[in-house]
């Protein structure tokens, strides 16, 4: 496989989607932790959510 | 305006505010002439059903019918609202600020706002641009709407805040005229407000 | 009826008095357009070939930042909740402020606008048509930017953010504004389908304008 | 009947998450197989003969532009689902759709970008296409500012769903005004778009491709949404804290 | 010191978390940019003619709007009574506001500049200079608008007027910022001296802004 | 902190809004210990006096000293001032908020804010973004900033408004303990405040 003469720019064009779909996973899976983390500690102060106060939903 | 046979029932209201259920399960009809309060600590969900019932708020669940008033009209316009904000412009003049209600909310056009602004002791402050008022005179200028429109139901939420005792007495004889006319009103408040054995619902605190 | 124009006039005297905002879209707007030579450097041919666009920004900014408090204000003091209360439907009641609002704003706008194509060398007798492109065009920015006004309120905030949220909406306007004006300026395209075009945006937001606020008035009541 | 049901489990957030919980491992791995085996296919495309290697862009172009647009007829079909049915994923499907609606048209504008500098000899012409999309990245920015103001969901919801319809139907507006725009002004250009009459070896890799990226999109969007699932549960759950005491 | 520095973080805290406006400023400069296009036209030469110059136009007003409501939020929720009744000087407390802001609403800013300035046209390589005429001459913008924010508290509106009022003293800012630019894009004149003078008017205005938008707000106390 | 001999003292003082004279020759002087309560209708001008005393608007006559206190500081300086405003940031957590307004009004340091949160009743929800909160636990939040920060004169407007029954005892009693160390109040109200006795300022309606 050759890239001819804008080798560089096809280059570029593949960098910029990989590293703007990777940061986009990062920066989604970095959220889910901060969440569960944050869900873990109010859990544990005993906190309910409003379905598990009133009718004791299943999570 | 208002026949003796109107009467507000609300059934099973429940209200979500911000992801959170503030109450449920409320019941409680209203019919001419009387007057419910609302009391219950910070939070309980006071201002919460007033308006609500206003037609301000969603509610999540359960009915409001108000009943024997002019029948196309929905609750809402039916009713005064009175919330902790004035619904003043401070560059309008008294006389302007509460003409504009009375015209707005379907006064007829050649009704005078006159005898209002003299009910809650403004009158001379008429021309005064709103601004120059102090809270209780804003608080007052607001409970004029309530006398310059005829409306059968009254919501007021902490009528009583930032007036004066005088005006505080005066604001319970115009409640109590209402009432006599067959008006209904639905009060929150912390303190008393005036009226003589009113019917109390405690709202109990959520969660 | 008499509502309405209750409320039309009221809006009318809030802005006209003391403190209220009528000449504050006018001013930006010759501020704005004035500031712009400075930027550009005193090249009068330059200045003729972009002062319509320049006016068109220069209209449209002042009209979307103008209207940035229009339901945030009466949000604020508590007038909102009773204009929802009216036996008018909401749709209306937010038309008569937008009118309100445009015939405050943006009519003064246009009365100043061929001063402004002075400073920018724009030759005179095309002026009228410039100001004939805004007379057709700001409504539909007013009744676009109506929306914008509702949503802020809902999200408690106005300012830039209103003026994010719009001014993509506004492409169409503002392309064929300009195209409007430059055909009467340079041709040789005809005035006319342009212009057509604009009548036809304004007509349309106008319409949809009020029924997009009225619905994020009502959703935002939380 | 069966649909319904269907319909109907999935407006439960908690069962929607043990859903999700239950895709997402064969969702990546298929997402994970199709990109992987449509690169393979990229590698070995053939040069175009106008446009030479450069071709080999389009395979990430193409795709990022088609599920851009799709990303706001997702938004605004949830639009619907928030106002009309109020339907309490629609408006988690719509927010989690916006940033990475978002991302897929800035890969859409750069990977153009990169490509038009070889082919055209400059990144950006105000082209009525490109233009579009342009307008189209601003309106997801938009979007993004909307939501990122508003700390409370509800009350974003409905205004991002009223943005989201509005947006919609300004989208095609603005592209018939933009062609119309650049026909009045734009001088014969060296705009022109693909040229050449696609060849399998092209399409097919370019086809795979395109579904390799609705994958990852779903993908992406699954996991967002589970986000703001938790992310509306802490939120309840703080309420309920606030109003204990 | 303690105090001044705790004003800081706090205000660039609130400016980056959710409903904060750092990035407001930001998108308004890439949406109002890309928009000047839509009225100019499609002509490439035109746009990168004019570049720098709607750059700074863009800068200015984002700049401008944003300061909005640097000092009206904490008045209306009270926050700026008690700022005043600190022992530190109105001034300093003042001036780490404003560098909270620059930090969090102008640099981001000049960081997508190079994207813009790309979609006009300019050339990749003066880019960078356009960029560093902005770092010099935006704290200028901030500390001038500043005066403004501090304005629009005592006269208790917003908007429109703090950047009607503050637009004209912006003036040789944006001269000097555009004549740096240009310098460096098209020569003939050097890039130094406009640049200097430039930086000389930031520093000018990190003494003058402070002490006018105090004194504004002092005066402001009715 | 505060000597025993810190003493407010105002003289004469006149105040003039809106180009009306709200007040004029206004005298009194609270000496450490001492709460001083403004009481009178509507407009008479109580929270205008408290903003004059708090350096927050100019005294169009008359002076105001406090004397004993640190020298080299103003009264302003020396106060803490309640208004009608909590000066709470919503996106910032409760911590966060009381953290920030302890630093800036000159806590010490590696001053803790934990046991004022906890004094108010807030210290479970300190993480909780103070979006989350009622009225009435704002208020609290911003009674917690009296109490972090040491300070010899309160200055106090309607400081019982939006606070429940169980707060407002809870209020009296910091107001209580403050005037044991030697604190001053100066506070305007319309109802009982919860404190025993309190030398009263009636404050006549001018105009
Ligand atoms: C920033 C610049 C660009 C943008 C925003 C852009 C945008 C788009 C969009 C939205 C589509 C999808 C259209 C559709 O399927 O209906 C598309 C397709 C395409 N673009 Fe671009 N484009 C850009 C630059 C380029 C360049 C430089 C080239 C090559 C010379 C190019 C070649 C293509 C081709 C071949 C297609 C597929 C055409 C088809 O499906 O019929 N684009 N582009
Ligand atoms: N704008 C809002 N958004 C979300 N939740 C709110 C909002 N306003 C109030 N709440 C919540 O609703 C609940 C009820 O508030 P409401 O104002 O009705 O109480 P109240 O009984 O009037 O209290 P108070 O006596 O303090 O006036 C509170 O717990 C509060 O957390
Ligand atoms: N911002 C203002 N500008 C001009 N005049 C004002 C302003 N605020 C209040 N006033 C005037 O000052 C007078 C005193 O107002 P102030 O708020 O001090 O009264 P108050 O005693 O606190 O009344 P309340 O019991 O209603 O709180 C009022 O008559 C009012 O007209
Ligand atoms: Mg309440
Ligand atoms: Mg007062």
């Amino acid at each position: 496989m050759t890239l001819g003469p804008h080798a560089s720019f096809i280059v570029a064009a593949y960098i910029v989607t990989v590293v703007v779909v990777i940061s986009m996973i990062a920066w989604i899976l970095r959220d889910y932790a901060a969440q569960r983390r944050i869900l873990g500690d109010l859990e544990q102060r005993g906190i309910k959510r409003r379905s598990q106060a009133s009718r004791g939903d299943e999570t | 305006m208002t026949s003796d046979s109107t009467r507000l029932v609300c059934e099973n209201l429940a209200c979500e505010r911000g992801g959170r259920l503030v109450f449920s399960g409320i019941n409680f009809a209203v019919k001419a002439g009387e007057a419910l309060i609302l009391t219950g600590r910070n939070g309980a969900g006071k201002s919460t059903l007033l308006r609500v019932v206003a037609g301000l708020l969603r509610a999540s669940a359960g009915r409001i019918k108000l009943t024997g008033g002019i029948d196309e009209m929905g609750t809402a316009e039916q009713a005064h609202y009175q919330g902790h904000l004035d619904a003043i412009k401070p560059s309008l003049t008294v006389a302007e600020n509460l003409q504009f209600w009375a015209r707005f909310l379907g006064a007829p056009a050649d009704a005078s706002i006159e005898p209002a602004l003299e009910a809650v002791d403004l009158a001379a402050l008429a021309d005064l641009p709103a601004a120059y008022l102090s809270a209780g005179q804003k608080r007052r200028l607001s409970i004029a709407r309530l006398l310059a429109v005829k409306r059968p139901l009254w919501l007021l939420d902490e009528p009583t805040s930032a007036l004066d005792t005088q005006s505080q007495g005066r604001l319970a004889a115009f409640m109590r005229q209402h009432l006599a006319g067959g008006g209904l009103i639905l009060a929150a408040t912390h303190g008393p407000i005036g009226l003589d054995a009113p019917r109390e619902l405690k709202m109990g605190a959520a969660g | 009826m008499n509502a309405l124009l209750a409320l039309l006039l009221r809006d009318m005297r809030l802005a006209t008095r003391v403190g209220g905002g009528a000449l504050m879209g006018a001013l930006f707007y010759f501020v704005v357009v004035s500031m712009i030579p400075f930027a550009i450097g005193p090249d009068l041919n330059l200045l003729a070939r972009i002062g319509p666009a320049v006016l068109w920004i220069g209209a449209l900014l002042a009209s979307l930042l103008a209207l940035d408090r229009l339901f945030a204000s009466d949000h604020d003091d508590g007038s909102l909740d009773l204009l929802t209360m009216s036996t008018l439907p909401l749709e209306l009641t937010v038309a008569a402020k937008a009118i309100a609002h445009w015939l405050t704003t943006a009519l003064p706008l246009i009365v100043i606008t061929p001063v402004l194509g002075l400073m920018l060398n724009v030759d005179m007798s095309a002026m009228g048509f410039v100001a004939l492109s805004l007379v057709a065009g700001t409504p539909a920015l007013t009744f676009i930017g109506l929306i914008g006004a509702a949503l802020s309120v809902t999200l408690r905030r106005g300012g830039l953010l209103m003026a994010i949220l719009v001014l993509p909406l506004t492409v169409p306007v503002l392309i064929f504004g300009v195209a409007a004006a430059n055909a009467a300026i340079v041709g040789p395209a005809p005035f006319g389908p342009p212009f057509t075009i604009l009548c036809a945006l304004s007509l349309a937001s106008f319409v949809l304008g009020p029924f997009a606020a009225a619905a994020a008035l009502r959703q935002g009541q939380e | 009947m069966a649909l319904i049901d269907i319909f109907n489990n999935l407006a439960n957030p908690t069962r929607f998450l043990a859903l999700t919980n239950r895709v997402l491992p064969w969702l990546t791995a298929l997402t994970v197989i199709v990109l992987v085996y449509g690169l393979y296919r990229v590698a070995y495309a053939p040069d175009d003969y106008q446009q030479g290697a450069t071709v080999k862009i389009m395979f990430l172009h193409v795709p990022a532009a088609w599920l851009a647009m799709m990303g706001w007829g997702l938004m605004a079909v949830a639009a619907f689902g928030t106002l009309v049915w109020r339907h309490p994923l629609a408006d988690v499907a719509a927010r989690a759709a916006a940033p990475i609606g978002a991302a897929f048209t800035f890969i859409c504008l750069v990977t153009g970008s990169l490509w038009g500098r070889p082919m055209w000899g400059t990144y950006w012409v105000w082209d009525a296409r490109l233009t579009s999309v342009l307008v189209l990245f601003l309106l997801y920015l938009g979007m993004l500012a909307l939501y990122w103001t508003a700390e409370d969901p509800n009350r974003s919801a409905r205004a991002a769903a009223i943005l989201a319809l509005v947006g919609a139907i300004n989208i095609p507006i603005i592209k018939f005004s933009v062609d119309w725009w650049n026909t009045l002004h734009q001088p014969a250009s060296v705009i022109r778009m693909g040229g050449s009459a696609i060849d399998p070896s092209i399409l097919v890799p370019l086809l795979i491709m395109a579904l390799a990226f609705t994958l990852l999109f779903l993908l992406l969007l699954l996991l967002n949404m589970r986000n703001e699932i938790l992310r509306r549960r802490v939120r309840s759950m703080r309420m309920m804290q606030a109003a204990s005491i």
